[in-house]
């Protein structure tokens, strides 16, 4: 175990990944001699050269369609899309492409292609820049989809989608570039397709993922204070989504809360609300909430922005009414 | 007019590129170039190219009567009137180069040595199909063959064959033994964005590839001159140096020869170029579609350049292959295609257990396996 | 009130709004010269000419976004898109312009554009050409999303979306084409934003939109031969999602069914359920199902694609397992 | 090198549009026209020139200070080094005419009137700002300037600027007082799918338009020939037959000159066509990117290419205005971006109460207006 930060976990494991397969390159705008927009390719040209750190025009529909071709003759590219925003100019090629190679030719090409990108509002870059659209990339068939919240699942979770033979989405994340944590070392591999009790409670469970994972966390340390034992469940993994996991908490608990950073509306926290009362339905004892951003396009101005996304105060209020609304003492 | 843009000369070429760079650049080095002429192809040669463009012929005319018997379903778009394009550019690629393709591809996937049964079983449907019965006519893939997919997004195969031709410059250096990579596209296709952005990172990056526009002189209704601001589309490369060139896509040899050219120079200067093929689209844009739009001389017209009929006179004439000949590989090209349509009605298809099968090439954990209306894992 | 097809009513509707409104028009992909691949513009080039009627090149990023600014200028484009799989071409110009202008520039430009669109499966049209991705728009705030299953709503609705003067996306659907309905004469405007109940019932609600409707009416249809008294609420919009309407049918019969052509995860029923969850907790019987397409790349071959593909029967059966749970007595 | 293509001449000019249409097509015809001196162009005229190129100068200094004080958030993408581009567009640009941009436009917003206190509020997030505070740097708009609108996502303008001249055409005939759009964008973006089939669209149906290409040498930090295979910005139009010039972006007079006639062009011809100026960077591609991988003498090269203090000598030197003058104009841009900073403090915050206000132009029942953590509407 190391302490890093997940932006360093992230350089760790594309080297590490680079060094481990010949196969495994990388592509994107400005990842060699800019290092990167958020500087996670840093010092990687320099170390392996133009062939395997390639610096694409501004051309989204253009290299990342390249990534699904070069993926299909075998190779491991993982692009870097600037953000999350910017994937709408590739979607065609993720979506109508790469998600759809495999099955549509009867199983005989798979692309083995990472694409990197990272979402997160709150950064003030206003409404088409801070969007959390992941569930674009959550609903659709033939990819899988992945949001690390923590420096340690930054690494086990890339690492797994560069070994995985299918097209995997990892939704990074502008706010958690400098959070810190604990980094398995060595050879750290992590499954896809998990959720993750990170933390334990019985009284109501918390779900969330990216970002919001760390926000869960945080509000369960204040309810923990107040003689409430939350437990925070970690999506990880958007598409498969782990149903048992997220089910079997609220089993336990009896009641649930969904934190997420995007739109409300047919975002990720209704796909997880719908499950859990399907799954749940005899344990819940008052409706599954969900705390998301409100249902404009981002403005700038910093208390506009402030007011329009969610926050640990808010999710505090929503547990706290859940508690209240089956007679939790408190 | 549809085809206003019809090749006249056999090869035109417009070179943007470095001279210095030889390859395609120079486009008078192709031009100078004597074309391909009958006494220089082997007699077996030629008499093949016909036999492969009768068998497009006859397998689209019983694909669009068994469209029509609802033995086929969803969209049909269909080669009638582009064989000598098809036969050509297959002819001059090989078995290690990898083509992408359009929705449109029953012909090349024939003329690169699918089995008919293989494509007439996919067309219906069928387990045996060249996809499993996963693709239908527009999604035809063979890996075997190298043939990487038809694609049903305009343009969207575009990046993808560029991707491939990055893949061979990853693993190897140019040489004549390169494998490159071809990449079609219809005329209308050349004025979606990924064009553009593929063929600029191809320029810039210098990959083994050539982009093909089949110019049949129609984007389903629109005539090129209406779609494209630059209609002479081998020299849209302009925007990239970018060679190009363009060829009579109703004559088989000049197609295969200006082909050739284009791929070598892929290969040995990892000068990727544009090659257009005028041809022609001899019914509608797909079997459902009756071209009421086209001009009733202007159809008429095409019949009369129809590129089969044409080639197989041009061989009988030249004395390649007699009239008996030609009647036997007429009649075997529709033997070949009775047998295709036997195979295809005879095949089973694939089983609804067998949905998931290739929902992911690498298993995880929670895939989602539940069939409509089934309660959901918990 | 006059007995017509989708089909005609879309036309219809698109020729009375040009002779209203001399800033309409329309563009887009073979609607002119082609007549429309699907003819819902049959003879308004003739009618109209090529300045009202403009046929487009291939170029979906272009032609939706020209047709954003068009708006902005005070024309009111309609816009046609092949069908909703295309529109993965001009998502940024929809998502990333249409969406966001009005609010981004703080008021002062609007896009009255309508993008009308095709989706739905079962056409064997294979992996690319068969997506329902509504759900991608209904999530954007900026955006209107309306998605009319009878030829009245087609009238009521593209007429409403033509006289908006935000972004409206009208989905249609390719089975919906020929199925045929009584139409409203005259000047007859539905209102965006709002669901309605298509047919009263008590003993359970089946929420469903387009092509989904129609059968949730045939089977309300088969279940009222048993004796059981279903309600169908037609979302018609998807956004804004009418929450009351959904609420209060599920508050009166206690029981909730969600049919929809889309992926099961991240679809619209997810949204529907987790808003019938909270606002109907304490009435509710059993969890709100969701009866939606498989998950995988929609196949070619036709056995596989029903079995791919929601179904009447699967409705029905959902219902009785619903009915069943609750100890409904039938 | 970054800049390589630095044009040499202060106007080239391609033409490949159909010479019969006049316009831009025949680009000798601009070459021919003399270009401006000062001699030709009334003193305050020049002096206004001045006065806007010292305003952008002096309004971005203050806002690089203000970024790194925090007042300002989000990116801030800054027009140093671009001033005499700026303000020569603006110059050639009519009150009636449309204007689209990038985020890289608080120099455009300056010299096309915007008042500087309302674009230094918006960059403040404050309610009195260009877009009420809710664009930011990236987004200023402004209706009664018919500024359209700085755009963030790379070429997304380009297709909206066009449907804006498609607009006009819809409207009206062509004529020397017709209104015509100008659509900025920076020499990364011509790289992006939208960029193609704008232009297209542009050149098929002849709309009042032209693109401005503002080649400051790089995208972020990578240089034009590294990503454009075609680094000859002003030539990419021949792949829709549009006409392209390239003029010295440094040079005020030459940028406005090439700039009128290309909208001329667009007026009078409906001859869309592209303008390219070599213009430059003096910075990092925003306030936040210290651009390391500019090589030091190149960066020191350019400052002394700075067009602020180069105008200034010019004018003086000539007599237009003396070193006084030249002195109060200073002071006054200094003192003008003062007032605008002070403006930008003393503005109110929006409210959050005002978070729905935007939503929708026409309102709709069941509009979503709950905030994070409030229950559903049931
Ligand atoms: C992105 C996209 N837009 C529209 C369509 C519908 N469409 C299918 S084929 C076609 C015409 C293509 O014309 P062309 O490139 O000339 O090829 P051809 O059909 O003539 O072979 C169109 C518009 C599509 N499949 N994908
Ligand atoms: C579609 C998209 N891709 C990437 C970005 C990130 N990005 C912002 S500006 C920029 C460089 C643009 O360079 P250029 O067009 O030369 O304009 P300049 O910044 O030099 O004015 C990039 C890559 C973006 N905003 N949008
Ligand atoms: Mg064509
Ligand atoms: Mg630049």
């Amino acid at each position: 175990m190391a302490e890093m930060t997940y932006r360093q976990a992230l350089h760790d494991t594309l080297r590490a990944e680079m060094l481990r397969d010949e196969a495994v390159f990388l592509m994107g705008e400005e990842i060699g001699v800019f290092e990167g927009s958020y500087k996670i390719t840093a010092g990687l040209l320099a170390e392996f050269g133009p062939r395997r750190v390639r610096d694409a025009p501004i051309s989204e529909e253009g290299f990342v369609g390249a990534a699904v071709g070069a993926a299909m003759l075998g190779l491991r590219p993982v692009v870097e899309i600037m953000t999350l925003n910017f994937s709408l100019l590739a979607i065609d090629q993720i979506v109508n492409h790469a998600a759809k190679i495999h099955a549509m030719f009867g199983g005989q090409a798979s692309v083995p292609l990472v694409v990197r990108t990272p979402g997160g509002g709150g950064q003030q870059l206003a409404a088409t820049h801070s969007q959390n659209i992941e569930v674009y990339y959550a609903h659709m068939p033939g990819l899988k989809v992945v949001a690390p919240a923590t420096p340690a699942d930054a690494k086990g979770l890339l690492a797994a989608a560069v070994r995985d033979d299918d097209p995997v989405m990892v939704v990074e994340n502008l706010a958690l570039y400098n959070t810190r944590g604990e980094v398995p070392d060595g050879d750290y591999v992590a499954e896809l397709g998990r959720a993750k009790v990170v933390k334990e409670g019985t009284d109501i469970t918390v779900v969330s993922y990216s970002r919001g994972a760390l926000v869960a966390l945080e509000v369960a340390g204040r309810l923990e204070a107040e003689g409430i034992s939350a437990e925070v469940v970690d999506l990880r993994s958007l598409r498969p989504l782990d149903r048992p996991t997220i089910c079997a908490s609220v089993r336990k608990t009896t009641r649930a809360v969904v934190l997420e950073d995007d739109w409300l509306s047919y975002g990720v926290g209704a796909e997880v609300a719908a499950t859990i009362q399907e799954g749940a339905f005899g344990y819940l004892d008052a409706p599954v909430r969900r705390v998301a951003a409100a249902e404009v396009p981002l403005p700038y101005s910093k208390p506009l922005e402030s007011a329009a996304l969610p926050s640990a105060a808010a999710l505090l209020k929503v547990a706290h009414e859940t508690l209240d609304a089956t007679g939790f003492p408190r | 007019m549809a085809n206003s843009s019809r090749a006249s000369a056999r090869v035109e070429a417009q070179g943007r590129g470095d001279k210095s760079q030889g390859g395609l650049g120079a486009g008078d080095g192709r031009r100078a170039a004597p074309p391909l002429a009958l006494a220089d192809v082997p007699a077996e040669v030629l008499v093949g190219y016909y036999r492969q463009m009768k068998l497009v012929r006859a397998f689209e005319l019983r694909a669009s009567e068994m469209y029509t018997k609802a033995k086929i379903g969803g969209y049909c778009h269909l080669n009638l009137g582009e064989e000598a394009t098809v036969v050509g550019l297959m002819a001059a690629l090989r078995p290690t180069d990898y083509l992408f393709t359009t929705y449109r591809e029953h012909g090349y996937a024939l003329a690169r040595g699918a089995p008919p049964g293989r494509v007439m079983a996919e067309l219906f449907g069928k387990a045996t199909g060249s996809s499993r019965g996963w693709g239908g006519s527009m999604h035809l893939f063979d890996a075997s063959l190298r043939l990487m997919g038809g694609y049903g997004i305009v343009g969207g195969q575009i990046p993808p064959a560029t991707g491939a031709a990055l893949a061979i410059a990853y693993r190897s250096g140019p040489g004549p033994d390169s494998e490159a990579v071809m990449c079609l596209m219809g005329d209308g296709t050349t004025n979606i964005g990924a064009f553009h952005e593929s063929l600029n990172l191809a320029a810039l990056w210098r990959l083994p590839i050539v982009y093909v526009i089949v110019n049949n002189g129609l984007g389903m209704g629109t005539p090129v001159d209406q779609a494209s601001a630059e209609p002479e589309l081998y020299k849209r490369g302009c925007a990239y140096r970018m060679p190009g060139a363009r060829v009579d896509g109703c004559d088989v040899l000049a197609v295969r020869q200006a082909a050739e050219a284009a791929l070598s120079a892929a290969r040995n200067d990892r000068q990727p170029s544009i090659l257009e093929a005028v041809s022609y689209r001899l019914r509608g844009h797909s079997v459902v579609d009756p071209a009421r739009y086209r001009p009733k001389e202007e159809a008429e017209r095409l019949r009369s350049l129809d590129p089969v009929p044409a080639f197989r006179a041009r061989l009988v004439q030249a004395g390649v292959m007699d009239e008996a000949r030609a009647a036997q590989v007429d009649a075997e090209a529709d033997e070949a295609v009775a047998d295709a349509v036997r195979f295809a009605e005879d095949s089973p298809f694939p089983d609804p257990s067998q949905l998931f099968d290739h929902a992911y090439a690498t298993a995880v954990p929670n895939a989602p396996s539940y069939l409509p209306g089934d309660p959901l894992p918990a």
